[in-house]
């Protein structure tokens, strides 16, 4: 789920940058330091927390495998969609500098994909209008549920399209998304139900700290087991309907770029792409030769070119061993 | 006399390359014997205990459990006999409420639901916090804490009980009444604590550790009575031994 | 739990490492972290069919791990996560592109293998880049870096928090997972019905913390941002690297000597 | 005498609405005074610190801090005055490693450099933890952790002490180290704990509390003497005081 920074192209990865810093930038605005000091310990600490809790395996129920929490959705009921996209860059800055999870220049990728949508479409389209009347657990649930579903389909479909942006694969793009999106439903269901059985813990225990929650009408019985099993079906029929689109019926998604960037072919569409791609390079201070299938200037590579490089590399390696031993002699 | 239940042989173990935390540690410890396991602050007196129970692993040398070497295979068999309360309580809770986390144990070792009951009453009434069965763990004080952890424990009737500092935070009264459950309790167990006069009421043994090794292994009283080999190792007599010199 | 464990001793030593008194640990920061990530946008910006270029690029990660003293071993486990995604991504491209480069031997070369095997090494040299850059200075100094940047503090210091609790909380959530698997020795994960409570508790203590952490702060007068203590600022040793690189890192991209491999 | 440091009016307290945890709090602390705070487990010993600090809020009655009223605006101002050692010194220490986080506190006041080395030093030397000084706090045992909690709260040189179980893990010597500090400390300090003998060994004055009430308040010979009133309330004689029955 992470992009990789060998998987985007710099002006992709600078317009991510520029689109994550822009919502950055606003949620410190919103955030309101000012009237809650407290904030930026608890973001802190909590950053950690998800840090922490994406480590512990859990065992999926009639399978043998495991999933993992991934947080966008957990801290947004926390804390709010500012407060938890803040926390999610720096999760994410550490996974990737610790972990190499991600990459530097990838970042901008990754906050959008996993941050942007997970805290604040999360928030904004899913847990707000759900929790605003009264909360309960069904709703805490089935909150959880579609937001991490959606919000993560999302995320994968974002990371096929900076895939085909970046020119990096020659895999066709229906194909790319149509592996993408079913296996991000079934993580996002699993996710879904972690998170959901978190926050119910914590509706139950100390229901004040959902974010913006309506918890004074709690108290009423529910059966944990009949929700879930109507959520399922209903995911199942969400999922399942999104994934057969994705995988056995490529011109939908065909379509739907031809829609975005108002061409009729795929490939046109492309180049389109990469031609706007170029011109955002152009005018930015790096200057990378963009080479596309087909193109001459492309293939700058032959059999002697790769060996001379090699030989470059060695040279420049024995030159660093004299150097590191005689630096040892000396210090000896 | 009885079998030997755990079995150290020199064991050595580091955290990190360059520092030894236990330097060739050897002794055995046999079914009815209660081992008090003292030293100063950092001598690795919990790492010790962790080892047993296989909470770190790639020690060098052998342990044995009751004739089973401790190593990541046989460690769900070690761990069905063990009770281990942990010197810092608070994450060693996870349940919901104080009920729950004493029946944990008991349910997950498939026994019925009208034994669990047993067990968890027992285990509550012996460490006398019956008035907190609902509670949520949260919200309990740093002593109540204590408590329910060591009641988990007696939930799980092990066959050998590890303690780490288990009087840490606990009120002199339910310090006695602990003192109390241990002594009944006539099975293995091993004490880490600072607390000499809890050692003296409870071990019949006591392992002195210095700088992560064995100083002394030897009778409660003889190591407890001896000033200048405690003092020596950062200790000091019992306070119950000491005598009072009256203040102001 | 082995997985928790792993994480709390990767952290340790990334820190050990980067704490060591090598040259390199001792450039400045933020000229460090402006030659990573330059280094990482030039290597991706390369054409998918440049495998000299590529290839050239490697020089970076040689003489730093060569005269960085940085154990290469290390970094070799980083890879583990990328390289499985970026074969996945590259794999297909032999079969989409069939255009014959050249020939070697009764063997030809088609452009898919070279855009193939040119993916899977930038993503090896932007992973030992980004190694780099973390062996050898610490999230404090990349912190440092950023405010530098001018990224606001609020975000700073939060990243790290973030940081400083992530060992406790590991240590935190293996104890839970340690007492968890003592009690239920046959588990290998945690099993379903646990899961809110486990995490839960886990969750509501951080956030106990984060208040006592913050009271505690407060208490030793913290006012909204932290002190870095004993940073320097660039000297000429820093901008000799941050330009050297810079021009060797152009060089490899334009210079017609280096074309020469190219053609 | 010396003008009043703490002055509490008729206080409070409840987490929960149905269950007072501190009813009806009346006490006042002089400069000099030195108070042990006594109680069994779970009377709301940790509870009316953190009032005293503003850790929790919501109180009825009036607290104050050199005269000044403990509210939210007002807290910036008084804690500069006071220094807290908490019950979990996990909580408190969040720097990487030891030095860092005891020099965080004279940083953060503004002193220069080479005067927060000078408090730093200072601090580690009194409590002994100078090879401790690069560690990270992750990395100590539960005793180091402890003495470095206490250590930043020396660096501070603050005017009031508040401590939450401060000989909690620590090792015999250490724990004597501790009582040679505080009696060294000539300002107003409150210790809450169940170590009776360094409430004796320290404390001029005691507060007795039970189920959210002070039961006695008043000198310490006075009251750590009275058997019976110690054991009506929970607690027992200090093992100083006990005879010792000899064990086996
Ligand atoms: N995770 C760790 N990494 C590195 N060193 C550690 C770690 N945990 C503990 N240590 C060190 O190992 C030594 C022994 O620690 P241990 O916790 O076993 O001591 P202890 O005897 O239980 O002390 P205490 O009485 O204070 O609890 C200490 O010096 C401590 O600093
Ligand atoms: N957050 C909370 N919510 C509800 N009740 C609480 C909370 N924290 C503590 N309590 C309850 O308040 C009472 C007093 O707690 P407190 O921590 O002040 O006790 P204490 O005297 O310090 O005990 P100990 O000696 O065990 O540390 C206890 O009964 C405890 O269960
Ligand atoms: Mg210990
Ligand atoms: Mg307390």
């Amino acid at each position: 789920m992470h992009m990789a920074d060998a998987l985007v192209a710099p002006a992709v990865a600078g317009t991510m940058y520029a689109a994550s810093a822009i919502a950055a930038g606003y949620s410190i605005k919103k955030v309101h330091l000012e009237a809650d000091p407290k904030k930026v310990p608890v973001m802190g600490v909590m950053g950690a927390f998800v840090f922490a809790a994406q480590m512990i395996n859990f065992t999926i129920p009639g399978t043998g495998s495991s999933g993992h929490l991934c947080g966008g959705m957990l801290l947004t009921a926390l804390l709010g969609p500012y407060a938890a996209f803040l926390t999610m860059i720096g999760v994410l800055l550490i996974q990737c500098l610790m972990f190499a999870d991600g990459g530097l220049l990838a970042l901008g990728c990754n906050v959008w994909n996993m941050a942007f949508y997970g805290c604040f479409l999360g928030y904004f389209l899913v847990w707000r209008p759900m929790m605003k009347k009264t909360t309960s657990r069904g709703k805490i649930i089935a909150a959880s549920i579609i937001g991490s579903v959606v919000t993560l389909q999302l995320g994968a479909f974002s990371v096929s399209i900076e895939t085909l942006f970046s020119g990096i694969t020659d895999l066709p793009f229906s194909v790319f998304a149509g592996t993408m999106q079913p296996i991000h439903l079934a993580i996002g269901l699993v996710e879904g139900l972690i998170t959901a059985a978190v926050l119910v813990f914590v509706y139950e225990a100390r229901p004040e700290m959902l974010y913006r929650a309506n918890v004074a009408g709690k108290r009423e019985k529910f059966s944990f087991k009949k929700t879930l099993g109507v959520l399922a079906v209903v995911m199942l029929l969400i999922g399942g309907g999104l994934s057969l689109f994705a995988s056995s019926h490529p011109d939908g998604l065909e379509w739907s770029i031809e829609r975005i960037t108002g061409s009729t072919e795929l490939d046109a569409a492309k180049k389109s792409v990469y031609n706007t791609a170029e011109s955002v390079q152009e005018t930015t201070a790096l200057l990378p030769d963009y080479q596309f299938k087909g193109s001459e200037s492309g293939l700058g590579t032959s059999f002697s070119g790769i060996i001379g490089s090699c030989v470059v590399l060695v040279v420049c390696a024995g030159v660093c061993y004299i150097i590191s031993t005689t630096r040892k002699k000396k210090s000896a | 006399m009885s079998h030997i239940h755990i079995d150290m042989e020199h064991v050595n173990f580091s955290y990190e390359k360059n520092k030894k935390i236990l330097d060739d540690i050897t002794f055995t410890a046999r079914e009815r014997d209660c081992i008090g396991l003292i030293g100063a602050n950092g001598v690795g007196k919990s790492t010790l205990l962790k080892l047993l129970v296989g909470l770190e692993s790639g020690y060098e040398g052998s342990i044995r459990v009751e004739e089973i070497p401790v190593s990541s295979e046989m460690l769900p068999k070690i761990r069905e006999k063990i009770g281990y309360v942990f010197q810092d309580s608070d994450s060693q809770l996870f349940m919901n409420n104080v009920y729950e986390d004493i029946a944990f144990a008991p349910r997950n070792y498939g026994l019925p639901e009208e034994e669990v009951v047993r067990c968890v009453e027992h285990a509550m009434q012996m460490t006398e916090i019956g008035h907190l069965r609902e509670k949520s763990i949260y919200k309990l004080s740093g002593g109540e804490k204590k408590l329910v952890s060591i009641a988990t424990i007696l939930a799980m009737t092990p066959d050998i009980i590890l303690m780490d500092e288990p009087t840490i935070a606990l009120d002199p009264r339910n310090r006695r009444n602990l003192i109390h459950i241990l002594n009944q309790f006539d099975h293995l167990k091993i004490i880490a604590s600072h607390d000499l006069d809890m050692v003296m009421d409870t071990c019949s043994r006591v392992i002195l550790m210095s700088d992560g090794k064995i100083v002394k292994d030897g009778d409660v009283m003889e190591i407890l009575k001896d000033r200048e080999l405690l003092e020596k190792n950062g200790l000091e007599l019992p306070l119950g031994l000491q005598e009072r010199k009256p203040q102001q | 739990m082995s997985k928790l464990s792993g994480a709390y001793y990767e952290i340790d030593h990334m820190n050990m490492v980067a704490t060591r008194d090598q040259w390199v640990n001792k450039i400045h920061p933020l000229v460090k972290l402006v030659v990573t990530v330059f280094y990482i946008a030039v290597v991706v910006s390369l054409s998918k069919y440049n495998l000299s270029g590529i290839l050239l690029m490697g020089a970076y990660p040689i003489v730093m791990f060569m005269l960085g003293e940085v154990s290469f071993k290390d970094s070799i486990r980083r890879l583990r996560i990328i390289l499985p995604l970026v074969c996945v991504v590259g794999i297909f491209n032999p079969f989409f592109d069939r255009q014959v480069v050249f020939n070697v031997g009764s063997i030809s070369v088609t452009s898919g293998v070279i855009s193939m095997v040119t993916l899977m090494i930038k993503g090896i040299l932007t992973v030992l880049a980004s190694y780099l850059l973390i062996a050898t200075t610490t999230i404090e100094k990349i912190c440092y870096a950023l405010r530098q940047l001018h990224i606001p503090a609020v975000l700073v210091t939060q990243i790290l928090l973030t940081y400083r609790y992530i060992s406790v909380l590991l240590k935190e959530a293996n104890t839970i997972m340690q007492a968890y698997l003592l009690r239920a020795p046959n588990q290998k994960g945690v099993q379903f019905k646990v899961w809110g409570p486990l995490v839960g508790q886990l969750l509501l203590r951080s956030i106990d913390r984060a208040n006592a952490v913050y009271e505690s702060m407060m208490l030793r007068g913290y006012r909204g941002e932290f002190h870095y203590s004993n940073m320097e600022h660039c000297s000429g040793k820093d901008y000799l690297f941050l330009v050297a690189w810079i021009v060797v890192l152009l060089a490899i991209k334009y210079l017609p000597v280096f074309m020469y491999f190219n053609s």
